[in-house]
């Protein structure tokens, strides 16, 4: 998220424009890795097609949210179990994703990504007062929280086999 | 040692075979058939070995052979000696002793009836003894299988199975399924 | 009352078998057993009488028969030790002890010091209760039914003792071959002390009303008397032997266990009738009582009760052949044990006293006895058939 | 003689005694503590080994299975059932219980009017006496139960840490025998292996002194004895019923003892001439143990098999991972013989992909089978992996095998914490000393100590050749100067390891911050199977799941002419690879007789 696209959002005041920007976030990343699916060798094409799948999967949830007139309430019952985070994904380096890039690469940009999205949301849930707004900010990143978490344990099930 | 010297002294007047001391009061030794009696009677009357503890019979059944065991003790000297004598399966046929003790009878008896080795002379040795209308080879030969006989003559409690657990975890977690 | 020379009856004939002929109605055949008050256990005696006079009497026995030497056969090492006790039902001990003995001797092992102690005791233990059913039996042979009840009653008491010793009250199945299974439980001696001590006063009770006793002394002085010559020839031993003058037990002649730590001396009698056996046994009795107090004073408070044994599931010994001998309440029990390298025994012959005792010497001693002596006569040989026909 | 009349009337004194006799069952006379009573059984702590049963001599006890006690690894599923018909009270299935979940209560009461109600299966048949606190107990020495297992000699640290002289020794005869004689026979260990081998039926040989019996039984199930009877990863011991009071069976050490009592040319008379040939041809990509046994069992079957290799010697990684002194390359070099003898082609130095292609092989055999096992070592990719002293393990490994020239530095600093960085710490640690003396080898692994991937045994000796092993440290940075020299590796300690669902998550603690020094950092953290030599085609046709090539359950991909095996479908296991050799031998027989059927 670049810093004119957080000025965006901060600017946004009702929930349904804060959603449609968030929406367009996924769909960018959704696009991303649906281009990049036939470029990698087949068989680490799975993950580039799951991290397709999440995004698209993120995309519907937040569709759907904005269609929804309970959503206040909905946002309260996920916001009060937020997953923690234990700034695990600092020590992954960030490497340039090349024309083919191996399935740590993919990994490692994906988690990033995840990474990034998730702090911003943090801090734009920090900088709002508590209500609808500070709640669905929360509610994005603990979302990309949960992705994120899921992705580190495929990252390391991947790299770290343990070598035995 | 002591019993070294018992069959020393034993060898002098008659042919002995193999001494296996047992403990330093007991040995075996193992002689013919046709020197048993004697030997038992001078080792009554002239060793002090005046106690038969017991007759009994082993089966070797893979040497064609019965081991017949003789055992005598000396209170006195508080020693005990077997003798071992080997008769063939297939004649088996042992000189009787019950004239040099009454008992010995009864273990002739017995001896017949579960072995089937026979011991001409003894008294009432055709009597039947502990089994009453026993028809089959003698109960106390190696060729007699119980474990059969009891199959075919009990039934088990209804309801008995057993698995091996081998087999089961084989049938359960891989078998046919092509892995764990 | 007989006024003829009665051993000169039956006569015999030129072969030397005895001259009777039934169908001459002089004679007539009563059996005894094997459902019967005056016989010992499974086992049937065919008498012919003549009158009130025994001419002729055989023993028959196998309504107990179970194969045990057979069935040890085709059973590991370890697992025969459950089934050897079952050969004596009430002295269940010497099988254990003369098995597992057995088994050392031949497997090369060598057993703990409080295991030998603990076994000496459970023998000892065995003894006592052997010989009150003994004496109530001999007893109540005779229509002293109020012995058998005291004696069971305090025989209960011995009973309780083992159940806390061994877990079971009549088959221990305590001495296994490499020692024992347990050590004495928390305040055993104290219990026992007391199970002693209602012992003797009992013993006390059944002196005064069966040892000194005009009706009992009638009937057994001078009745049923085993001459001292015939101690070698039947192979008798026990308190059979010791009644007749011969002083024979395994216990001093070849001592096993503790034996040579306890300080004791071997009981006697010289009348060699029913009178001598009971009394004999009756202060054998109280020498157990003593040994017992003996064992618990003197063994040591810790210690292995096991060798370390090899895998019982797959122990094999080497070829080789022993026998092994204790002195039980009956006379010398035996166990001979021939191994073949195999993970089974190859053969296991038992040795009970009362083979010889119930078998050759009773019908040589039943001759031209009354019929009315018969039960009391064969109780006094102190016979269980399990152990003749295994 | 008046005293005698009198005397027994002094019996009267008992009229008024009271009676002895406890009225039951109006009072409770509970048995003693030590009673021999009515069995409990606590089903969770039974393992289904049936030892009860075996010892049972009145043949009492059988073995069933219980509703929601399923089998698993270590674990029949079978529980025992007592014929109290004909149960003698003796107690020596409590006294064997490998477990000590069986034990007898002191109740002896049970009053049933059919007879057949007396078939009773302790702990599942919920009874009265199930919670009773006294009865009999299997002896805390517990007498009857096999002993303490066999210790395996071997060099001591100082003797083996200057060379790669194997440092297991092997038992010899009577040590064998010792530790054969500790196996109950019960046989849960055989589901847990994946080549499923006979082992109570081996360990019987052993204990018999038969090891030609013995060699027979192995080579039915696996032609590398020699290899796992010295690194098989022994899942085998850990299904064992002797662990759970003890130390399993050594069944590992057993295996080769076996193979180590017979001589060459006597196992190659045992196990026979292979089949008359069939004019089949496969051929097999890798000649690890998966690709070898494959192949042996193919050629035994008459197929003419050819096997590609682009080392210059077989084994795969057995050779070029595991460091000689825990498998020297003779006894390797043994159980190839036994293979090649058997008509296998092994074509060394032939690197497909390159000399030879996939579809060459495709186009010349009946079935191709890929067995290339996990050759690839992976990167941590922190900052500064980059640089040419940060190493990876497998190709460290493959050049100390080779006898390649290796810059061994003076102090290194290893990352991972499984058997690999284990071997290759080891390895660095004898060249440290033959060159310099002295070991200076930081070992950091993400795991702690009770969780770490390598054999418990391989850290144990790690430490005795004094590897500096340090746990829960997980890799930051390779620490570079100004200069562009290494200096060592940043560490940030690791607080958790698994999530909830035991998934690896770990979570660091920034704060704690240590930097290891070391001039060489060598990546032990897992590895990968190069699959290049497939080519881009090739690639795209096959079927994949999650990064591997998709098999069937018989080792067949989605190319019908197409087979794989071992590490590189399964992961790492020399055992699991076996397994899988034999499993698509067994498939490819299978298509080829079905082909020749059809014309």
């Amino acid at each position: 998220m670049s810093e004119a696209s957080i000025e965006r959002l901060k600017s946004k005041t009702t929930l349904k424009e804060i959603l449609a920007v968030a929406t367009e976030f996924e769909r960018t990343a959704r696009d991303f890795y649906t281009a990049l699916a036939p470029k990698v060798q087949k068989n680490i094409r799975y993950l580039v097609q799951e991290l397709a799948e999440e995004e698209q999967r993120h995309y519907d949830l937040f569709t759907q949210l904005a269609e929804r007139t309970d959503l206040e309430q909905q946002l309260q019952v996920e916001v009060e179990r937020p997953v923690s985070d234990h700034k695990f994904s600092d020590c992954i380096h960030l490497p340039d994703l090349g024309e083919q890039p191996d399935d740590q690469a993919v990994l490692q940009y994906a988690l990033m990504r995840e990474h990034a999205a998730m702090e911003q949301y943090h801090s734009l849930a920090q900088s709002t007062e508590s209500g609808p707004i500070h709640d669905l900010f929360l509610f994005l990143a603990n979302e990309e929280t949960k992705h994120k978490n899921e992705l580190e344990k495929v990252y390391y099930e991947t790299v770290h086999s343990g070598g035995v | 040692m002591v019993m070294q010297a018992l069959y020393d002294t034993l060898k002098q007047r008659f042919p002995l075979g193999e001494l296996t001391v047992q403990r330093d009061n007991l040995a075996f030794i193992t002689v013919e058939a046709v020197r048993l009696y004697p030997l038992l009677r001078y080792l009554r009357d002239h060793e002090g070995f005046s106690h038969l503890v017991l007759l009994t019979a082993v089966d070797w059944l893979e040497d064609g052979q019965f081991q017949l065991t003789y055992l005598l003790n000396n209170r006195a000297k508080c020693q005990d000696v077997g003798l071992r004598v080997m008769i063939p399966r297939d004649k088996p046929e042992m000189e009787s002793i019950h004239d040099l003790w009454p008992a010995a009878a009864t273990y002739q008896r017995e001896l017949r009836e579960m072995f089937g080795i026979d011991f001409p002379g003894s008294p009432r040795l055709e009597e039947e003894f502990i089994l009453e209308g026993w028809h089959g080879i003698p109960p106390y030969r190696r060729d007699f299988d119980t474990l059969a006989y009891a199959r075919e003559t009990f039934r088990d409690r209804p309801g008995r199975e057993t698995r091996d657990p081998a087999q089961h975890m084989k049938q359960q977690l891989y078998g046919d399924k092509g892995d764990v | 009352m007989f006024e003829l020379d009665r051993s000169q009856y039956p006569q015999k004939k030129p072969d030397g078998t005895l001259d009777i002929d039934l169908s001459s109605g002089k004679y007539l055949k009563l059996w005894q057993g094997p459902q019967h008050p005056g016989i010992t256990g499974n086992m049937a005696i065919e008498l012919t009488v003549c009158g009130d006079e025994v001419v002729e009497g055989k023993t028959h026995v196998g309504y107990l028969h179970r194969g045990f030497e057979k069935l040890m056969e085709r059973r590991t090492f370890m697992q025969c030790f459950p089934i050897v006790c079952r050969i004596c039902v009430p002295e269940p001990d010497f099988n254990e002890y003369c098995y597992a003995a057995a088994v050392e001797e031949l497997a090369g092992l060598e057993v703990p010091e409080m295991a030998n102690w603990i076994r000496t005791l459970i023998l000892e233990m065995g003894r006592i209760n052997s010989y009150l059913m003994y004496l109530g039996g001999q007893a109540g042979a005779l229509g002293l039914g109020v012995i058998g009840q005291w004696t069971t009653y305090v025989r209960d008491l011995m009973l309780d003792r083992f159940e806390e010793l061994t877990g079971a009250r009549i088959y221990h199945m305590f001495i296994l071959p490499g020692g024992v299974r347990d050590r004495l439980p928390e305040g055993f001696a104290g219990r026992m002390e007391k199970a002693l001590q209602e012992i003797e006063s009992t013993l006390g009770d059944v002196e005064k009303v069966m040892f000194h006793n005009a009706v009992f002394k009638k009937r057994t002085v001078g009745v049923g008397v085993i001459e001292a010559g015939w101690v070698d020839s039947y192979g008798i031993t026990g308190p059979n032997a010791r009644a007749a003058g011969v002083a024979k037990d395994v216990r001093k002649d070849q001592p096993y266990l503790v034996y040579p730590e306890l300080d004791f001396e071997l009981v006697t009698g010289k009348d060699s009738d029913i009178y001598a056996r009971a009394d004999v046994r009756r202060r054998d009795l109280l020498l157990s009582v003593d040994l017992i107090r003996q064992i618990l004073a003197k063994m040591p408070k810790t210690g292995e009760v096991m060798a370390k044994l090899p895998n019982v599931l797959h122990w094999k010994i080497p070829r080789g052949e022993t026998y092994v001998r204790g002195e039980c309440s009956r006379g010398e029990y035996g166990y001979y044990l021939v191994t073949d390298g195999s993970g089974y025994p190859r053969r296991v012959n038992v040795r009970g006293p009362s083979y010889t005792h119930s078998i050759a010497l009773f019908e040589r001693m039943v001759i031209n006895a009354n019929i009315s002596d018969v039960a009391a006569l064969l109780v006094s040989l102190h016979t269980y058939p399990p152990e003749i026909e295994r | 003689m008046i005293r005698d009349v009198l005397s027994p009337f002094t019996a009267w004194k008992n009229l008024f005694r009271e009676p002895v006799t406890i009225k039951d069952p109006l009072n409770e006379r509970p048995g003693s503590a030590r009673y021999r009573g009515f069995h409990q059984n606590d089903l969770d702590k039974c393992i289904g080994c049936g030892t009860c049963e075996t010892i049972c001599q009145n043949g009492a006890i059988d073995m069933l299975p219980v509703d929601g006690v399923p089998a698993k690894l270590g674990d029949s599923g079978l529980r025992p059932r007592i014929d109290y018909g004909r149960c003698c009270w003796c107690a020596l299935c409590v006294d064997v219980c490998m477990t000590g979940s069986l034990t007898m209560s002191n109740e002896y009461k049970w009053i049933e009017s059919d007879p057949d109600k007396y078939l009773y299966m302790p702990g599942v048949d919920k009874k009265h006496w199930d919670n009773a606190e006294l009865g009999y107990r299997r002896h805390e020495e517990r007498h009857l139960s096999p002993g303490d297992r066999v210790d395996m000699p071997e060099l001591h640290a100082e003797e083996r840490i200057g060379s790669f002289i194997e440092m297991v020794k092997g038992y010899d005869i009577a040590q064998a025998q010792l530790e054969a004689d500790r196996c109950v026979s019960c046989g849960l260990c055989i589901a847990s292996c994946p080549a499923h081998m006979a082992i109570p039926d081996y360990i019987k040989a052993v204990r018999n002194g038969d090891y030609e019996r013995g060699v027979q039984l192995l080579y039915e199930t696996n032609p590398f004895s020699q290899v796992c009877g010295r690194v098989c990863t022994h899942c085998c011991e850990s299904a064992c019923a002797a662990r759970h009071e003890g130390d399993p069976i050594a069944i590992r050490w057993l295996k080769r003892h076996i193979i180590d009592q017979v001589p060459q040319e006597r196992i190659l008379q045992l196990i026979g001439k292979p089949a008359a040939p069939t004019g089949k041809k496969v051929a097999i990509v890798g000649a690890g143990p998966a690709g070898l046994t494959t192949a042996f069992d193919l050629a035994r079957l008459g197929h003419a098999v050819t096997v590609f290799e682009a080392q210059a010697a077989g084994g795969g990684m057995t050779r070029y991972g595991i460091p000689e002194y825990r498998l020297p390359y003779d006894a390797l070099d043994r159980d190839i013989a036994v293979i090649t003898a058997m008509g296998v082609e092994i074509k060394y130095n032939h690197r497909v992909g390159t000399d030879i292609s996939m579809q060459q092989l495709e186009t010349d055999y009946d079935a191709v089978v890929l067995a290339i096992g996990l050759h690839q070592g992976r990167s941590t990719r922190i900052p500064g992996s980059d640089h040419p002293q940060v190493r990876k393990a497998v190709d460290l490994l493959r050049q100390i095998t080779t006898g390649e020239k290796i810059d061994v530095p003076k102090s290194m600093v290893v990352i991972g914490g499984g058997n690999v960085a284990m071997d290759i710490a080891r390895s660095m640690a004898r060249l440290q000393m033959q060159q310099y003396g002295e070991i200076r080898v930081t070992l950091t692994a993400l795991e702690d100590k009770a969780h770490f991937l390598a054999d418990p045994v391989e850290v144990k000796e790690s430490i005795e050749e004094q590897i500096n092993i340090l746990d829960s440290r997980g890799p930051q940075a390779c620490v570079i100067d100004a200069d562009g020299k290494l200096l060592g590796l940043k560490t940030w300690k690791v607080l958790s390891i698994f999530d909830e669902d035991r998934r690896f998550a770990p979570k660091y603690d920034p704060a704690d911050e240590q930097i290891h020094e070391g001039k060489m950092i060598v990546e032990a953290i897992g590895q990968m199977a190069d699959v290049s030599l497939l080519g881009d085609a090739l690639t795209e046709k096959l079927e994949w799941n999650r990064g591997r090539i998709q098999i069937d359950p018989n080792g067949r991909t989605s190319e019908h002419w197409l087979w794989s095996a071992g590490d590189c479908v399964k992961g790492p296991d020399v055992i699991n690879a076996v397994a899988d050799g034999h499993r698509v031998a067994t498939s490819i027989h299978c298509v080829l007789t079905q082909q020749e059927a059809k014309i």
